[in-house]
């Protein structure tokens, strides 16, 4: 799954080499659907001593959305940065580092080990920031310079976290900790450190600040990568973690999370309706969903946990194609100010409609992804008599609603402005179509993805409630 | 008391005087070395409490993982560093504006 | 005590003593041009006294060569160093101190 | 898959797909639009033929399947009821296909407005369809989502606000039913609609519960039905073209309110429960209110197409109040109503749109005289305004007649004011235009005329408008023969009222 | 000898000497911070790399120490430095004035409000008495992977048991970590477009130091490397002394002739990584796990890794020192 590669003639390569890692993903997804849960250890040495890759459905499905994303912004990317005006010494490192950023990703979703996981951290971190600093502009360089910043504080605070669990229990493999994890002040220490650390990464509410402007900043198939999966790795590290090792008893910080979650998709919300441009209102978007992820922290019942990874799911997919119809705006019209969209999007009839039907599951309405999600997050809220997560969740969505429409508004109004205009590569136009397309038949076929959540039971300990 | 707590101390000590610096400066290379102080007290803790078994010779697998995070560190910084005279050229000074909290 | 190790002790406090007068130097000079002349010449008699000290108490040949190639290369380093500082001192236009 | 189950989905599909094909078709590509969009409208017409026949002769029931959540599925299914509403807004939309195709000739984005017709009907036909709660959300916010498109169709300012109006209302209204849908399932643990109703043995259990949720999806219907505190919308999304407001208040969305009303008293809760939890009696009340404030608010527009409009939101809550008074008699009278006003009321928009689009003519004020210059438009029109009066033998009076029975059976005397009060307004909104456009004399010149060869307008335009008066006239003269809506209403009645 | 007597003074002595060497650390820690020259925050900040070294000694792990040395204290503090030497050369004229301030909690530029000050305070001491507590109440481990290691060092092919762990039982992180080195170099070559610093002709007297020292860094990279097995040393530490040479090299002015700077550069580049990673496949094809060393020949194969990482790690920490894209300047 490590691909690296250097030379310039990397177009085809790249591709080649997704086309394999979807493949070899595919392969794995067999297998783990097969043969339930699977564990590998690096080296034949076995989890004390060396390091364990550990694929169950909750992985599985991380690797088949990042898979399906990443064969999109590749695609995407042969499109965009071929441009003239993307200047060719720039637009060589894309497939590189980018390739570094999947690979990753990849290695982080399978591993089972603290430590290891803190390196594949740093390196989505690190290939990260180069990607939105590839933009160039004085913007994007100088949030690529907080986001690095960032990054690497949140890092060391997992990786002090680490320390402490490793000195406390001796091992690094999340197995082997959660069967001795007991708590004491270290492990509260270290559980406080870890998870501000990760949420930082995750831009949990307080902590968002600085992910509009990165987000908006980038180029736009990184921008699409970012929000649709970078914050996703720490959020899944910081589940996993939160669902093996943390000690159950832990419901007051649950409910903290889960009013951050609460603020978040408010003030995502109220923010994202504020922008006047095109990518900073999708940026504030992906904080608004990323609040509802957090909601299942207080209620932590089965449901409420497969409706976050639902949310997540489909998010990814529908904010991959919201980032793309964006660029190709962009492109097209040279700008992404809402206000002046008239034109710009009634040419792009697919763009549009990618962007519409992205933001369909944004908003969670049905047959979207994200209407499976919310309802079962609604369900989850009701189960358990949290009336106030009902109405968030609600809200949320009438947030969303307005924030899109208020773009979508502008697709039917005529405008004699006549606007310079550039041609853009039609397959960049049908990856955003056919990625929003997907995030929509994720509802459809949603029995599918919430049966891979079950193998391998990562949310057992919560089957009962 | 042992030496060895005396130094996991002054790892956290350095730890928390390299978030200190890092919120309070605004200059970036002030913020790279307070990263890197930071990451200094870390690894501090990392290798103190390696020793701490007493005897024999000292934990190695926290040692490897040190290592490791010192190339993680210094590849970071070589970043980061790079990125600030980026910073510099297009922007005209290697300061993040300051930001408010929206 | 052995007379080997009687020497060794003698030879790590004359250099211990160059080390403190070398500091001293480098703190109460009055510019770098003299603060360097203190700092290198000093440094290197005092390191060289530790390390025939040392040498004294090796095992064998080999950590005998050792310590003095250590010794050799600070000589060397020190040496290109404190010329270059120097060098850029005077490009930059600082007069050597005079009385 | 048997056949049997593939007929719903094929209901659902043939729109769908005739709706995707037809965005990528070139705007030029106008020959190979119509022929697609016609198609669609026979083969779903044949398609209803056939599953009516087995309903009502076998009493066979459709069913398509497909798992679409833990234990809850999506299910399209054709029933006595949805047939009901399938037929109407099948023949209707054939009708106001043709409609479009003319009113629309030479204007921009048709291809985009044609696709989102298409996928307009998908959802109507889904929402009729729907045999669950969650299905049944499922299209209804499709519906939303496909007609905006068509509400800001003109693509000014003033579209773009009316869209972005008639979004909150409906998107508020969504939401409000998705916690009502998603609460019912977690007390009821199915959402399937079944004759008589599921929750009867937990109303001892959760009884405010099942007064909240009812009061939640009642207020979310209640947007698209425009009830009285809920209709702002509609007026205001007139500004569309003269098709889209037929389709929106005939066929499609106020429709798709009062009949998801329809579904939860008698498929969720059951008219006995619901009578028994007390939700029924306010719901008759609320509908009484908004028949008479409609009436009013209509008498005072000068708008052609408000005054349409107001009136509508009279007209549809003669649905509910048959529904909500839950008596047999009522209930047939509320569900015959749902065929009803949809036939008058498609009739007397085609006739406005024809003004406006011949004539110029948008105001009352300018109708003097035009019976003359346009008689078989304004003889349709006053067709479907004496039915909407309720004359006899018109369809108007039919469900009047059966509403204002029913309450008395149940003896709710004060129906039969409402009944009355709402006529005499009828008349005195819909007498004078009558009375302008036959006996005043006409004026110099119209607004803004068109010419369209000898006929007095296009004839794409004036055969919708004629058909549907006729068929205005025949429902009401041909109740009592079988397959007449007032027959199938009283079919579907039998099967609510003796599970 | 006297062992036995001296016990208790020893370990005074050591406790005194682990107590300065700890505030000193401190100190020099907050120096770096605090110090209003970021030229002296710079030197600051390498003393206190190099005293780390020192500690990491006194906790018995030279290996850490000798990686701190070169690339903590070594190469970091080069790349700082000329770093700071690239933004002066920016706009010498300003820096004049910003520096001039004797401050004391280091707020300088910061205009930061009393309350929030007191809150972060508040927050930071929160902090430092969690994290102390939570270290003192450290209980034993409950996990004893440190047996394990030694019980599985022979079948290791190696006997210095961090390098084990590093290139063996934990090879993966070090195979993802090389990643991230390649990756930074990718990441600053990517930003492109840096400028040149202020480059002075170098004297006679450090071209003639260069000469002499390369070849003996060259040695003592090999040295450290083949050393790496059974005694500290290994790949990373030869590898930044070879940077360290590379440093020197461009320093002097030396650039690499521009045939070399195309593709064979990126060849050697990414030959440590390709080492690694083939290795660990070829290894999968002959019927074993991914990186699973047959214990025969476990040794060997950690040294060809080693070799090649060596290189790699060299060529790429002095790229890394150059900034941006290495290009043909001056044949020498």
């Amino acid at each position: 799954m490590l691909s690296f590669l250097l030379p310039q003639r990397v177009k085809l390569l790249g591709l080649l080499i997704a086309a394999g890692v979807v493949a070899a993903v595919a392969a794995l997804g067999w297998q783990v659907a097969e043969l339930g849960a699977q564990r590998y250890a690096i080296g034949g040495w076995g989890a004390p001593l060396g390091i364990d890759l550990y694929a169950d459905g909750l992985s599985l499905l991380m690797l088949m959305v990042n898979a399906v994303v990443c064969l999109g912004v590749s695609v995407y990317s042969t499109g965009y940065f071929n441009r003239a005006y993307f200047r060719r010494s720039r637009a060589i490192y894309f497939w590189p580092l980018w390739m570094f950023l999947w690979a990753a990703l990849n290695a982080l979703f399978l591993s089972s080990d603290i430590f290891n996981l803190y390196v594949t951290l740093e390196l989505l971190g690190l290939s990260a920031v180069a990607l939105v600093a590839l933009a160039g502009g004085a913007d994007a360089l100088t949030s690529a310079m907080r986001y690095l910043l960032i990054n690497l504080l949140g890092s060391l605070f997992y990786l002090l976290g680490v320390a402490l669990l490793y000195h406390r229990f001796g091992s690094l493999d999340i197995t082997i900790l959660s069967q001795h994890i007991e708590p004491s002040p270290a492990v509260w220490v270290a559980m406080g450190l870890m998870t501000s650390g990760l949420l930082l990464k995750t831009a949990l509410f307080p902590m968002h600040f600085w992910l509009p402007a990165a987000h908006a900043s980038a180029p736009a198939p990184v921008s699409a990568l970012l929000s649709a999966l970078v914050v996703k790795a720490s959020f899944y590290i910081f589940l996993r973690l939160w669902l093996e090792i943390f000690p159950v008893d832990s419901s007051v910080f649950g409910e903290l999370l889960g009013v951050l979650g609460a603020i978040a998709i408010f003030w995502g919300g109220v923010q994202a309706l504020r922008q006047t441009r095109l990518k900073m209102l999708i940026a504030y978007s992906t904080v608004a969903q990323l609040g509802y992820l957090f909601l299942a922290f207080p209620m932590a019942s089965y449901f409420a946990w497969k409706g976050a990874l639902f949310i997540l799911l489909s998010h990814a997919l529908a904010k991959t194609a919201m980032f793309m119809a964006a660029g190709n705006i962009l492109h097209f019209g040279g700008h992404d100010r809402i206000q002046d969209f008239d034109h710009v999007v009634q040419y792009q009839p697919l763009t549009s409609a990618a962007f519409a039907l992205a933001g369909i599951s944004i908003m969670g309405l049905p047959p979207s992804g994200g209407f499976i999600g919310k309802w079962l997050l609604l369900e989850a809220a009701i189960n358990s008599g949290q009336w106030w997560l009902v109405i968030i969740i609600i809200m949320g969505g009438l947030l969303a609603a307005a924030y899109i429409f208020k773009v979508i508004g502008y697709a039917f109004t005529q405008s004699r402005k006549s606007h310079q205009t550039r041609r853009v590569p039609i397959r960049m136009e049908w990856t955003a179509l056919i990625l929003a397309i997907a995030a929509i038949l994720l509802g459809l076929i949603a029995p599918w993805p919430l049966a891979i959540m079950d193998i391998g039971l990562p949310f057992s300990g919560e089957a009962a409630g | 008391m042992n030496t060895l707590y005396l130094y996991t101390i002054v790892g956290v000590g350095l730890f928390t005087l390299g978030l200190y610096a890092l919120l309070i400066h605004s200059d970036l290379l002030r913020k790279i070395l307070a990263i890197n102080i930071m990451g200094s007290g870390v690894f501090l803790i990392l290798v103190a409490l390696a020793a701490r078994t007493q005897g024999a010779v000292p934990d190695p697998v926290p040692h490897a993982m040190v290592i490791t995070g010192i190339v993680v560190a210094v590849s970071a910084t070589a970043l980061a560093l790079a990125l600030v005279i980026r910073v510099r050229t297009k922007v005209g000074h290697a300061n993040l504006p300051e930001q408010s909290l929206e | 005590m052995l007379l080997s190790e009687f020497f060794t002790v003698i030879l790590l406090l004359a250099g211990a003593f160059f080390f403190l007068a070398g500091t001293v130097g480098l703190l109460r000079f009055p510019d770098v041009y003299t603060r360097l002349h203190a700092l290198t010449k000093a440094d290197n008699v005092g390191l060289g006294l530790m390390v025939l000290g040392l040498a004294l108490q090796a095992e064998s040949w080999a950590m005998t060569g050792k310590l003095i190639l250590i010794w050799l290369c600070v000589l060397l380093s020190s040496a290109s160093v404190a010329h270059l500082i120097a060098n850029a001192a005077r490009k930059k236009g600082i007069e050597p101190w005079k009385q | 898959m048997s056949l049997n189950a593939l007929l719903p989905l094929l209901m659902v599909l043939s729109s769908l797909l005739v709706g995707l094909i037809i965005f990528f078709l070139p705007e030029e590509r106008a020959g190979i639009r119509i022929a697609l969009n016609l198609a669609a409208a026979v083969l779903k017409l044949i398609l209803v033929g056939v599953m009516s026949w087995g309903v009502f002769f076998y009493g066979l029931e459709y069913e398509f399947r497909m798992p679409l959540l833990h234990s809850q599925e999506l299910i399209l299914h054709a029933d006595a009821l949805s047939i009901l509403f399938v037929t109407l807004s099948t023949i209707l939309w054939l009708v106001t296909t043709v409609y479009a195709i003319g009113y629309l000739e030479d204007s921009p984005h048709r291809s985009r407005f044609f696709g989102f017709f298409s996928l307009c009907v998908m959802a109507t036909v889904g929402v009729a369809m729907a045999g669950n709660m969650i299905t049944f959300l499922l299209f209804y916010e499709l519906l939303t989502l496909t007609t905006y498109p068509l509400i800001v169709h003109r693509g000014t300012e003033e579209a773009r606000r009316a869209g972005r109006t008639y979004l909150i209302y409906t998107m508020t209204g969504g939401v409000l039913i998705l916690t009502g849908t998603v609460w019912l399932h977690a007390i009821a643990g199915s959402l399937d609609f079944s004759y008589g109703g599921f929750v009867s043995d937990l109303v001892d259990e959760h009884r405010t519960a099942l007064i909240a949720i009812f009061v939640l999806l009642i207020a979310g219907l209640g947007v698209k039905a425009a009830l009285v505190p809920f209709h702002g919308w509609l007026p205001q999304a007139m500004i569309a073209p003269a098709p889209v407001s037929a389709l929106l208040h005939a066929v499609a969305v106020v429709k798709a309110g009062a009949f998801g009303i329809v579904r939860v008293v008698d498929d969720v809760y059951g008219v006995e429960v619901a009578a028994n939890l007390g939700v029924t009696g306010p719901l008759a009340v609320l509908a009484g209110v908004t028949i008479i404030y409609g009436s009013i608010r209509a008498l005072f527009q000068d708008d052609l197409k408000r005054r349409l409009a107001f009136s509508t939101i009279s007209q549809v809550s003669y649905i509910v109040l048959g529904i909500a008074i839950a008596g047999p008699l009522a209930t047939i009278g509320g569900l015959v109503h749902l065929v009803h006003q949809g036939v008058m009321k498609i009739t007397l928009f085609f006739c406005a749109g024809n003004l406006a689009e011949t004539l110029g003519i948008h105001k009352i004020s300018e109708m003097n005289g035009v019976g003359r210059r346009m008689p078989w438009t304004m003889t349709a029109f006053t067709i479907g305004a004496f039915g909407m009066i309720g004359v006899p033998p018109l369809a108007g009076f039919v469900s009047k007649w059966y509403l204002g029975l029913g309450a008395l059976e149940v003896g709710q005397e004060w129906v039969i004011y409402v009944l009355a009060g709402s006529s005499l307004l009828n008349a005195a909104y819909f007498l004078p235009i009558l009375y302008a456009a036959w006996f005043k004399l006409p004026t110099d010149s119209w607004p803004d005329e068109r010419a369209f060869g000898s006929g007095e307008t296009a004839w794409t335009l004036l055969l919708p408008a004629v058909i549907t008066a006729f068929l205005t006239l025949a429902v009401g003269l041909l109740a009592s023969m079988p397959f007449s809506p007032l027959h199938w209403a009283r079919f579907i009645t039998t099967l609510e009222y003796l599970p | 000898m006297e062992a036995m007597t001296s016990l208790p003074l020893m370990t005074l002595m050591q406790l005194l000497f682990d107590t300065l060497l700890g505030f000193a650390l401190l100190w020099l820690g907050w120096r770096a911070l605090a110090s209003p020259d970021l030229f002296q925050a710079i030197v600051l900040f390498i003393a206190f790399g190099l005293l780390m070294a020192i500690v990491w000694v006194r906790l018995d792990a030279p290996d850490v120490a000798l990686a701190e040395a070169a690339i903590g204290a070594g190469l970091t503090g080069a790349l700082l430095l000329t770093t700071l030497a690239r933004l002066e050369a920016k706009n010498r004229s300003k820096s004049a004035l910003e520096k001039k301030h004797k401050v004391w909690l280091m707020t300088e530029n910061v205009k930061l409000k009393t309350a929030s000050f007191l809150w972060l305070m508040v927050i930071l001491m929160l902090l430092v008495s969690g994290l102390v507590y939570a270290v003192l109440t450290l209980q034993e481990q409950t996990f004893e992977l440190q047996m394990l290691v030694s019980k599985n060092l022979e079948s290791s092919g190696v006997s210095n048991p961090v390098t084990a762990v590093l290139l063996n039982f934990r090879g993966y992180d070090t195979l993802l970590e090389m990643s991230v080195l390649l990756l930074a170099l990718l990441g600053v070559w990517s930003f492109g477009g840096i400028p040149k610093p202020h480059e002075s002709l170098p004297g006679p007297v450090l071209n003639m130091l260069s000469r002499l020292l390369i070849p003996l860094l060259i040695i003592v990279a090999g040295y450290f490397l083949w050393v790496g097995s059974d005694a500290p040393g290994g790949a990373f530490q030869g590898g930044s002394v070879l940077g360290a040479a590379g440093v020197l090299l461009l320093l002097v002015g030396w650039r690499l002739c521009i045939r070399f700077v195309g593709l064979p550069l990126r060849i050697i580049l990414v030959f440590g990584l390709g080492v690694f990673v083939s290795a660990a496949v070829v290894l999968i094809f002959l019927g074993r796990q991914f990186m699973e060393y047959p214990p025969s020949v476990a040794g060997a194969l950690i040294l060809l890794i080693e070799a090649a990482a060596t290189l790699s790690i060299g060529i790429t920490l002095a790229a890394l020192f150059l900034v941006g894209r290495p290009e043909f300047r001056r044949h020498k």
